[in-house]
């Protein structure tokens, strides 16, 4: 119905194949957006989380674009696959894509953190159509989508529920809670996806807390784990394609993202302080340029290789 | 139970199933299912203690057992709340209030979703189980809370008419429950509105405000002290959050004093609601805030707690008396 | 830093680096420490935000990095001051008052153990960070909670003496601390006291008691008010319990209008503990809390928030002119 | 210097020997002194935790009688090892074992939760001598334990704390957290032992939420783990002396104990609900003889089998 591939669905769910070099190009050009919207801004409220975007600039786009069952215009239609953000801080870069998706009009975008703007640093359901649920602190979310998964089942809606999640967030209690009451209610609609970014605020994710072995803790958990290159679109679409397709998932899933903190930018690849910052307009131009450059030449490569991912897939569900 | 038991012995659940009272809950709930609300059910292995394992029986697909995992229930009730159902999740008022404090501020106060928590056993009912099982906080803690309707049921009647009253009221809600088997002020079927306090009688000398189980013995000192010739009124003050203003303007220009009385800290609660409204808006009647006075409770059985604490009829009647003398 | 970067960009630990006056708490307790306190700290992922990494790199073996487990934190630190050490455990206030609420209460406030909890970015100013990140409702819980003493500077050498008070003082303590760039009302070394308010002037008009970092602001609206001839006083309020009556009461008696500001809920913070003692004590002052109206907050830079909830200079002014009226 | 055992130390701590025939005997004796007196304080409250005591009175009395470093009549003794009550609800069975060893009158136990008396529901530190840490709200002990032993370690105190948590404790998050974090700061002075017992208030464990693999969950957050028979003294206590022994200890170690709910009364045993309950003075005598049958029974038993309980422990540290 829309070009853009959003509103694609219904289509084929029990069988969609894997992701075309089309497709896959859209994906990037997508998460090239995202990294671009999140500069722009950013430099309008002048602090922000860009390198929290940069590692799941590709999760957004491929949920967003190609795995969520949504309807382009209409943020509360009942049956849409729900998406919730652990690691609320890195709205900046979902808003611009609920926005692309006609949920809310992109004018909003332009005085993002404003005074009475819905749009801050932290999605909000209250005042964001599009949002699915309010989040900003850390921990949370998993269980908003275990109340969510439950709820569906009772009321017979059919959907997924898609978390987002941090690594640094594994720290939180309440995510373990969330995780032992999905396993036991056996809510096979709900997906995690943790983004293993390796940093958190303060610092290295793993000198902060020994969350390795991280996949061992989920399985121990009762979930069913995926370990995929979080920046690898082909990878991230065909795994998600596959879970979704999968009618006969029992038991939930954790997707472990490999990602990198502040993808696509050198200095913030490299520094962790980057967690929040601000760039100047000079450098701004400049990341931007990077971003663009750098997208290219992942088409190019993609290109050049044909499409070459790996997704380790384990205990083989999906 | 094992037959060879003698009758005296009894073990928790048989126990409970023979305490109707602590069923208003449950039977409420059933009842309003069965009138085709959308209401589920939860708890966080407590259902033996707040009669839920009677819902559970009847509509066990409308029920969820969280575990020992209270903030994870109270995440989960917002998130369940948005497909369409009514969430009555609980447990503990100290587990609720306090150990999910942040979660009922998020998930369901500001993200506005049709949740009512159901803290029970609340201020010193727990008796000797301690400040770990005490609330003697929530008031104060849940009346901060933007957008959150706090109520304290004075009986069973009165909530079960709040319970029923709750299925179509827009705002999330925090109930402040006792043991479930409190002496009734109310007969069942009394009328119940949020926000509007009963007003049994205002007295020229005195007229108490109370809130939940000391409602019964407030009304059992006052009945006293008017045969003793005093003007002693009565108002229920069941809505803490929005607290009905007019009611106690009403007081404060009848009467001559106010004295709330509350199972709770006497900092930020009733009285700390009460005193905000006499403060700015005048009237002249001298305030007396009745409960645990900022200290953690001694333990002992509820009834040697309330007779300590000066919570039973004979401790606010004299608490009374001497703010009469 | 990227050299090649302009110098206006930044990233968030070298622009802490930047800001001396965020350095108080640590700075503090490195003055503490080598003076051969027993003092400790730990955080919650938030080391650049409270500026503990500079007490960390000074006295790795004193800190503790918990990572993002606030109640673990509280949990431990109380666990950890029984070895004799004093902690000081820090993290943004909406994740200690809010999330760790029932720790704080029952292994802190109730163990009795000399922790020391600072609750950093308090009130609205995390700006556009919203709700999550915002604390209008911590005074009215930590008050709430015996054995809890709840402490409100109102700038940074404020905190810095309170910090230096607290070493020997025996009970825990919640401090609510703002940004850690605000500006200042005292000089360094001016003395503190827990529970003693600091009576700027009393002002026969009108008297502002106010707490945090409101008191700036009022301090100027007083001082233009006065210029207008109104007669106008401030009382700082910084120990919000143990409440200093002493000062409400000189306030009620001298004043024909009281009017606390506060950056918090106006239900149950500073506003309701002055509320409580006057409807008590009477004294024929009336009473205006100003603050946040039991709302959530909207979402902008902190500043403009600030102007927006009249919390800023010429709201205070604008607010006790219009009583003064 | 008292003949109890329970002042015997220190002892040759590096290597204490396998636990003797007649060391066995009296910490079976004084399991069932626990449940003995557990009936008789409830006999004064009217309402108690039987079950919850008498699955873990082997554990009480291995810790207080075999395994611990501390000074009778001395509760406040700095060096003592240290004792926290996951599941407070079982301190009824504590307090006779405190008071046996003199850190408070004896008498107190009569007024056992009186009005006034320290004694209450819950352990209670600012009451009660010799309670390390008061408890009563599932799923703090162990973060309070982690406190103790980064305290003692900055402060270089040379002590272990054992920390008891109930099965359905391990549905709290901050378990979780406490347990990473201790496996992140590596405290191998930390001993958590979980009272496997298989039932919660509402039902089994397992019913309620999916705590298995339980050993799984304790090795993914970095414990080295150990399984036990929760009511066998002779395998408990000759593990716990080896835990004890090695001071090569780098990471926290986490007993799994296997007990059983109600151990001794047989209808508590098969009927859930008594987690908390009432035995009228007819009953409670009755129990106070099966109890004490039971126990002459099991020291029979072994009189005849020599020594053969099974430890099975995992990761092979201790
Ligand atoms: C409960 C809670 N504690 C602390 C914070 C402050 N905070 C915001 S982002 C962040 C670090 C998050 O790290 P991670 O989960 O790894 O996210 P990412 O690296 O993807 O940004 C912290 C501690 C918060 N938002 N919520
Ligand atoms: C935070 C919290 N939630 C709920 C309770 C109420 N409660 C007391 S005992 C209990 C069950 C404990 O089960 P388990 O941990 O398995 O202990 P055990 O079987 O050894 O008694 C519950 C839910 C509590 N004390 N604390
Ligand atoms: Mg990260
Ligand atoms: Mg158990």
């Amino acid at each position: 119905m829309e070009p853009t591939g959003a509103t694609s669905w219904p289509r084929n769910v029990s069988d969609p194949g894997p992701v075309t070099p089309q497709e896959a190009e859209r994906l990037r050009e997508r998460a090239c957006f995202v990294r671009l919207e999140t500069i722009r801004l950013i430099s309008i409220a002048k602090v922000g989380h860009y390198s929290s975007v940069f590692s799941c600039a590709e999760i957004f786009s491929t949920l967003y674009y190609d795995t969520m069952n949504i309807r382009r215009g209409e943020p509360g239609w009942p049956g849409r696959d729900r998406f919730l953000m652990g690691k609320g801080h890195a709205a900046v870069g979902q808003f611009p894509v609920l926005a692309d998706l006609d949920f809310f009009d992109k004018a909003w975008l332009d005085d993002y953190t404003r005074l009475g703007s819905p749009l801050g640093d932290h999605p909000d359901m209250r005042k964001v159509p599009g949002v699915d649920f309010s989040s900003g602190s850390i921990g949370h979310a998993l269980s908003n989508g275990v109340g969510m998964a439950l709820g569906a089942r009772f009321r017979k809606q059919d959907f997924d529920v898609f978390v987002l999640l941090g690594d640094g967030e594994m720290q939180e209690g309440q995510v373990w809670e969330a995780a032992l009451s999905a396993a036991t209610h056996r809510l096979g609609r709900l997906v995690a996806i943790v983004d293993r970014n390796g940093y958190q605020l303060d610092g290295s994710v793993d000198d902060i807390a020994a969350v390795e072995p991280l996949a061992d803790k989920w399985r121990a958990f009762g979930w069913v784990v995926h370990e995929v290159d979080g920046h690898d679109v082909v990878a991230l679409a065909n795994l998600l394609r596959r879970i979704k397709a999968d009618r006969t998932r029992s038991q939930p899933c954790c997707i472990i993202a490999r990602t990198v903190k502040g993808k696509g930018i050198d200095y913030m690849e490299t520094e962790p302080g980057w967690h929040l910052g601000y760039l100047a307009p000079e450098d701004e131009r400049r990341a931007r340029e990077t971003i663009l450059a750098g997208a290219d030449a992942a088409n190019a490569e993609v290109a050049g290789n044909g499409i070459a991912s790996a997704v380790m897939t384990s205990e083989g569900t999906a | 139970m094992n037959s060879t038991l003698h009758p005296d012995s009894w073990q928790y659940r048989e126990l409970n199933k023979r305490a109707p009272s602590l069923s208003v809950l449950s039977d409420t709930l059933i009842e309003l299912a069965e009138a085709g609300h959308p209401v589920v059910a939860g708890t966080a292995d407590l259902q033996h203690s707040n009669g839920l394992a009677g819902f559970a029986g009847r509509f066990p697909e409308r029920f969820t057992q969280f575990g020992i995992s209270e903030q994870n229930m109270v995440s989960a009730a917002a998130g369940m709340a948005t497909t369409g159902v009514i969430p009555y999740v609980a447990t503990f008022a100290s587990f609720l209030a306090l150990l999910c404090c942040e979660q009922i501020r998020m998930d369901v106060a500001y993200c506005a979703q049709p949740v009512r928590l159901i803290g029970h056993h609340t201020g010193i009912s727990m008796g000797f189980y301690g400040t770990s099982h005490h609330a003697t906080e929530d008031i104060a803690i849940m009346r901060s809370i933007a957008d959150l309707t706090v109520v304290s049921p004075a009986d069973g009647p009165q909530f079960a008419a709040a319970l029923r009253a709750s299925v179509d009221y827009p705002q999330p809600i925090y109930f402040r429950i006792s043991r479930g088997h409190d002496p009734e002020v109310y007969a069942r079927d009394t009328p119940f509105e949020f926000g509007k306090a009963i007003i049994h009688e205002l007295g020229r000398d005195l007229t108490i405000i109370a809130t939940g189980m000391p409602v019964h013995p407030a009304r059992t000192a006052m009945r006293t002290l008017q045969e003793e010739g005093y003007s002693v009124g009565l108002i229920d003050m069941h809505t803490i959050k929005p607290l009905d203003r007019a009611a106690v303007m009403q007081a404060a220009k009848t009467s001559r004093m106010i004295l709330t009385v509350e199972e709770h800290n006497v900092l930020g609660g009733l009285g700390g609601a009460v005193a905000e409204v006499l403060a700015e808006e005048g009237g002249g009647a001298r305030l007396v805030r009745h409960g645990i006075r900022d200290e953690f409770s001694l333990i002992a059985p509820p009834t040697h707690l309330y007779r300590h604490y000066r919570l039973d009829a004979k401790g606010v009647e004299e608490t009374a008396r001497a703010l009469l003398a």
